[in-house]
């Protein structure tokens, strides 16, 4: 039990670092897109991970006087993130959009070949 | 015993997965997330249930559409693309 | 009146933020700017009026929603935060008054509404990040800003802008998600979100692992959006392929502001309570500070197109603040705080300046301003103003912070020796590279006597001689920024014996 | 009457399980698109139809049950729809049913 | 048990991601996301989180598998370049990944009713919501209320992302500008889609608007809903072609929606100070606290729908209308 615990924990860092790997070592510019809202999605893990309690439910009454709730402010902060996290993909699809119309390219070394000439 | 439904569920999930990431078309993988959606449906309205708290099947709801939505949205994608290839064959010839 | 200014820090930030949505819907032309002026002018007084009140009876709170502090939201106003903000707002303002021409030069009228708001959301942004005092509602303002800001940037004619803005966000967001997972390993190990509150609760936990991973995380996160050496590589092109105006006006403050949130979280939650956290904080910094300086002024000296190389004169002014901040006393961070106060004015008048040549040449790489200080006398004297203030001769506003830049490293002893030997290697290399500049625009001989492509709007010229004056004058009367910088020192610091 | 209702409600559960799992494994197995696309179909809906009906005797007559028939008609109506409308298009993009070669030319471009 | 399913579904999350960073090709990678982001939304419903699961699945697998898909459709679907740095950036991630790793040794284990996060702040919110806001979803209760100032910067992130999108793709085109309407414009071929389409297109809309107010009592609020409405209205442009959904609802008025959201959240706050309280004080809207608190967090709901509403489309509808 103790390590099934960790083990959100451990998705979490595992999940985060292959959303980074594609954004870092990919050179197509929508799949950096794609490894980053990967990448945002394993930070929204980790915080709804440290919000569950034992035997608890959604932090929504319902009447039942003897309920445990699970910690309502790790989710509103997710809530919060993941409006950010698709404001920032959509800005991103526009400009990358854009991008392709100027230099009929998506990649990242064909757009650098582009500028250097 | 919604247990069994669950894990029945959740193994369908993984099958449909497999399909998902095996392909070879992409109709293939458009059918197993179509398919992956519905189950995740049917698997949250069981744990709404197994939780005691039904007046979350909303959530099971919203997926239901979200779903449908998804998939319409990659046929209009399909065919966006199959005119825009059909635009560029004919511009060159 | 005396009411409403109880809510001056709120108003710091929700002014300009609403006046943005007003901004898209104003169709006629000219409207968008008007009003996006006036707004950033009232922010820019707003933040004078706090300034003053900081100076007067120290730091401001407010709380949001009138719900207790580390439950609802607190804004907090300290003399960090005032000199700051007096940046941002100011640098918005003059870049807005004076940059009508030049924008309406280069975005198309029917975007420029979207421009605007844009602008003020980046404004907003900014001010929400330095008046906070969570560390989650840090994280959403960033956000603000940083969207904004890749806007802004976006508006540049050249299509490069695009890859560099691309860039920029990748990386923006990669720093803003590092920022995010350590406040969730700090808010996993201490329950809050609230900065003051966390800098109580986090001593008990200070030694465990997660709050050394989330030291690492916001430290880099950070490291990324403010450019430090060697994650700057965002900056010069995102600098260079922005509209003029755009740079000014976030060359003078946008990185300053990470800068800010950077020294907040170090000094006020990790040092004071995590062991030998100081001496980490310096020893991992100071390399990458000395380096930056090298670097950044090195390449500078060696770049023909001229915004390019004040944006990698920026890397290097970005690598004395954090020279100065990793000092760890008192000296050492009032040095770096006055230098973002003093730089922010130099770079601000220097990019004001580019932007007017950029109006009468046909480009900004250095063979396209030859002879540019015969066609624009005064223009060019402001810039030479704020040159020698960014090289730091005696008597401008650089010289004042990079005396007590050298000051804070004597302090060392022989150790200092070396820092200001570099300190003063690349003083020299930016003798060097403005002196190009210079040589280039009064001396060369332009083949052809090309006509003024546009007419330099007299607003733009007076603005930047205003700005270009500003660095004299603080140069020779540094009380204000000073004080502000030594208060704010003395408040990062006061965890130490 | 409970009792009867409760091992009807099982059955129903544990047949609905059994389908869903058998439509997994026949999207799985199956040689092309079609017949994979039958399998997951047809199984989608009875395995829907019977899990959702099986919570619904569980669930008795209330707000949930009646969320539950609306997800029911709601799967009903656009689970077919959308195995017409993908089967359509692959159609039309030129992939063949059923395995005169075993290559689907649609795919993967 | 029910966390073992947890860990099942985290199991297939590794491997979906994974998959996603190999395949080369684009569509593919975007399929996979839709499916991981059904996963991550499951856990969160497994781990009490019901508000986010349903956000995460109406943006994730919704908003976001459009969004790339109506890129994809101007761009290009193949990955050309090989990665690059490939061995370097295996190092740098494998090597984070291990500290990562490393530091959860100290962390507080899933469902500790000790760790620090369940004992400091958050009690105060269970314990008083109840008293001075009264609704029964605690969720709302912060985000509306006690954190509303971060769900303005909220609205604002997405205010800015939709003037960002139309900034630089323009504002699309309107009816009359539209080329002349085609027999083959969006699905209209597909007669059984869009036959369901159209049955389902109010179905849905009803359901936004019963998430949008139910949102003070169960899983909901202004920013799910938005999504609920503009996922509907996407459909409606999918299936009767962008040129009817524009008739119904032309950019403009989209763009009045976007401005009008962040204006009604932020006259919320205004009205807060001119009646005496702080920015962003609900209490002294009405003359009894808790009842004005509810008016606020109704009236900021609305905003947040609004604003998502229009943001949302005006982006799907940029983007249609680059591809002509």
């Amino acid at each position: 039990m103790e390590l099934l615990g960790l083990y959100h924990y451990w998705v979490f860092a595992i999940l985060l670092m292959t959303g980074f790997y594609a954004v870092i070592a990919k050179l197509n510019l929508v799949k950096k897109l794609i490894g980053l809202s990967l990448f945002q999605a394993a930070v929204f893990l980790l915080y709804i991970t440290m919000s569950k309690v034992d035997g608890g439910t959604a932090p929504i009454f319902s009447g039942a006087a003897d309920a445990v709730f699970s910690n309502p402010l790790p989710q509103v902060l997710i809530l919060t993130a993941i409006v950010v996290g698709i404001s920032t993909t959509a800005l991103g699809l526009g400009i990358v959009v854009r991008i392709n119309e100027e230099y009929g390219s998506i990649e990242e070394d064909e757009i650098q070949e582009i500028d250097r000439r | 015993m919604y247990y069994v439904v669950t894990i029945a569920m959740l193994v369908t999930m993984g099958l449909a997965l497999i399909r998902a990431v095996l392909g070879p078309s992409v109709y293939d993988r458009v059918l197993a997330m179509n398919m992956f959606g519905t189950k995740t449906v049917l698997l949250l309205s069981v744990i709404a249930f197994l939780y005691g708290r039904p007046d979350f099947l909303d959530l099971a709801l919203a997926y239901a559409l979200i779903n449908f939505i998804g998939v319409l949205a990659v046929l209009e994608f399909f065919r966006v693309r199959s005119l825009r290839r059909g635009a560029e064959q004919g511009g060159g010839q | 009146m005396s009411d409403l200014a109880r809510h001056l820090p709120a108003l710091q930030v929700v002014v300009p933020i609403l006046v943005a949505p007003l901004v898209v819907l104003l169709r006629p032309r000219g409207l968008a700017w008007a009003a996006c002026t006036a707004a950033s002018v009232l922010a820019l007084a707003i933040a004078i009026e706090l300034t003053l009140r900081v100076l007067g009876a120290g730091p401001v709170s407010y709380l949001m929603g009138s719900w207790p502090a580390p439950y609802g939201i607190e804004l907090r106003v300290d003399a960090l935060s005032a000199l700051l903000l007096l940046v941002v707002t100011a640098a918005s303002a003059l870049a807005l008054i004076s940059g009508r021409r030049s924008l309406d030069s280069q975005i198309d009228a029917e975007r420029q509404p979207y421009f605007y708001a844009a602008w003020l959301l980046a404004l907003a942004g900014l001010s929400g990040i330095l008046v906070a005092a969570d560390a989650f509602n840090i994280f959403v303002f960033m956000e603000i800003s940083s969207l904004a800001s890749y806007v802004l940037i976006a508006g540049g004619p050249d299509r490069r802008a695009l890859p560099s803005v691309f860039k920029y966000l990748v990386m923006g967001t990669i720093g803003a998600t590092f920022y995010l997972i350590g406040v969730g390993l700090i808010y996993m190990m201490t329950g809050t979100l609230n900065l003051a509150d966390m800098e109580l609760r986090i001593h008990a936990v200070a030694d465990l692992d997660p709050i050394l991973a989330a030291a690492g995380f916001i430290t880099v996160g950070l490291a990324l959006k403010a450019a430090i050496f060697p994650l700057h590589v965002w900056l010069p092109n995102a600098y260079t392929y922005a509209p003029h105006m755009t740079t000014a006006f976030l060359a003078a403050c946008a990185t300053k502001v990470s800068l800010y949130v950077l020294l907040r979280f170090d000094f006020f939650v990790f040092q004071g309570n995590l062991v030998g956290h100081d001496f980490q904080f310096a020893i991992y910094l100071m390399p990458l500070a000395l380096l930056g300086i090298l670097v950044g002024s090195a390449v500078a000296m060696f770049e023909n197109n001229v915004k390019r190389m004040l944006a990698f004169s920026s890397v290097a002014q970005i690598g004395y603040i954090m020279l100065g901040a990793s000092l760890v006393s008192v000296t050492g961070l009032t040095a770096g705080i006055l230098h973002i106060f003093n730089h922010a004015l130099a770079k601000g008048t220097l990019f004001l300046a580019v932007a007017s040549f950029a109006m009468f040449a046909a480009g900004l790489r250095l063979d396209d301003l030859k002879g540019i200080a015969r066609r624009m006398p005064w223009t060019f004297g402001a810039f030479i103003v704020a040159g020698l203030s960014l090289i730091g001769i005696p008597g401008t506003a650089g010289f004042v912070s990079k005396w007590y830049l050298i000051a804070a490293a004597m302090e060392l002893g022989p150790a200092g020796v070396p820092l200001v030997a570099v300190i003063l290697i690349s003083s020299l290399m930016a003798v060097y590279y403005i002196w190009r500049i210079v040589e280039v625009a009064c001396f060369a001989k332009a083949e052809e006597e090309n006509p003024i492509r546009m007419a330099v709007s007299p607003l733009l010229v007076v603005v930047t001689w205003l700005a270009a004056l500003a660095n004299l004058y603080f140069g020779l009367v540094p009380e204000l920024p000073f004080t502000l910088a030594s208060d704010a020192a003395a408040e990062l610091l006061r965890h130490l014996p | 009457m409970t009792t009867l209702i409760d091992i009807l409600s099982w059955v129903l559960l544990t047949l609905g399980g059994i389908s869903v799992l058998i439509g997994g494994i026949g999207a799985l197995r199956m040689p092309d698109l079609y017949t994979r696309m039958h399998a997951a179909s047809v199984t989608d809906s009875m395995g829907a139809t019977l899990v959702l009906v099986g919570i619904m005797l569980q669930a008795g007559w209330s707000l949930a049950t009646i969320k539950l028939i609306a997800i029911l008609l709601f799967l009903l109506f656009t689970s077919p729809t959308s195995s017409n409308a993908l089967a359509s298009a692959a159609l039309l993009a030129g992939t063949r049913p059923l395995a005169e070669s075993k290559q689907d030319r649609g795919g993967a471009q | 048990m029910i966390v073992i399913f947890g860990v099942f579904l985290l199991t297939l999350l590794v491997i979906t991601a994974i998959a996603i960073v190999r395949t080369d090709n684009l569509f593919v990678a975007v399929m996979l996301m839709g499916i991981a982001s059904l996963l991550i939304a499951g856990n969160f419903f497994i781990l009490d989180a019901a508000d986010v699961a349903l956000t995460e699945a109406a943006v994730g697998a919704g908003i976001s598998t459009v969004l790339f898909l109506s890129a994809l459709a101007l761009t290009s679907e193949r990955e050309r370049s090989k990665s690059s740095r490939r061995v370097l950036s295996f190092t740098v991630v494998a090597a984070a990944a291990l500290v990562l790793i490393y530091a959860t040794f100290d962390k507080p284990r899933l469902g500790d009713p000790q760790a620090p996060v369940q004992t400091h702040v958050a009690p105060w919110y269970l314990e008083n919501t109840p008293k001075y806001i009264d609704i029964p979803n605690v969720v709302t209760a912060v985000l509306g209320s006690f954190r509303g100032y971060d769900t303005l910067g909220e609205v604002f992130v997405v205010f800015t992302a939709g003037i960002g999108v139309l900034f630089l793709l323009g504002i699309g085109a309107t009816p009359g500008a539209l080329p002349k309407e085609q027999d083959n414009e969006g699905l209209r071929h597909y007669l059984i889609p869009r036959l369901v389409g159209r049955l389902v297109i109010p179905f849905i809309l009803l359901f936004g608007l019963y998430v949008q107010f139910h949102g003070e009592y169960g899983p909901g609020g202004g920013f799910q809903a938005g999504a609920i409405v503009a996922a509907g209205i996407v459909l409606f442009a999918l299936i009767e072609g962008e040129r009817r959904a524009l008739a119904v609802l032309p950019q403009r008025l989209l763009l009045g929606f976007m401005a009008a959201g962040p204006l009604i959240y932020g006259s919320v706050g205004i009205a807060g100070i001119m009646l005496g309280g702080n920015f962003l004080d609900y209490s002294p809207l009405s003359s009894d606290p808790v009842k004005g608190q509810h008016l606020g967090i109704l009236l900021i709901e609305i905003g947040v729908g609004i604003t998502v509403t229009g943001v949302l489309l005006s982006i799907f509808h940029a983007f249609a209308a680059r591809g002509r």
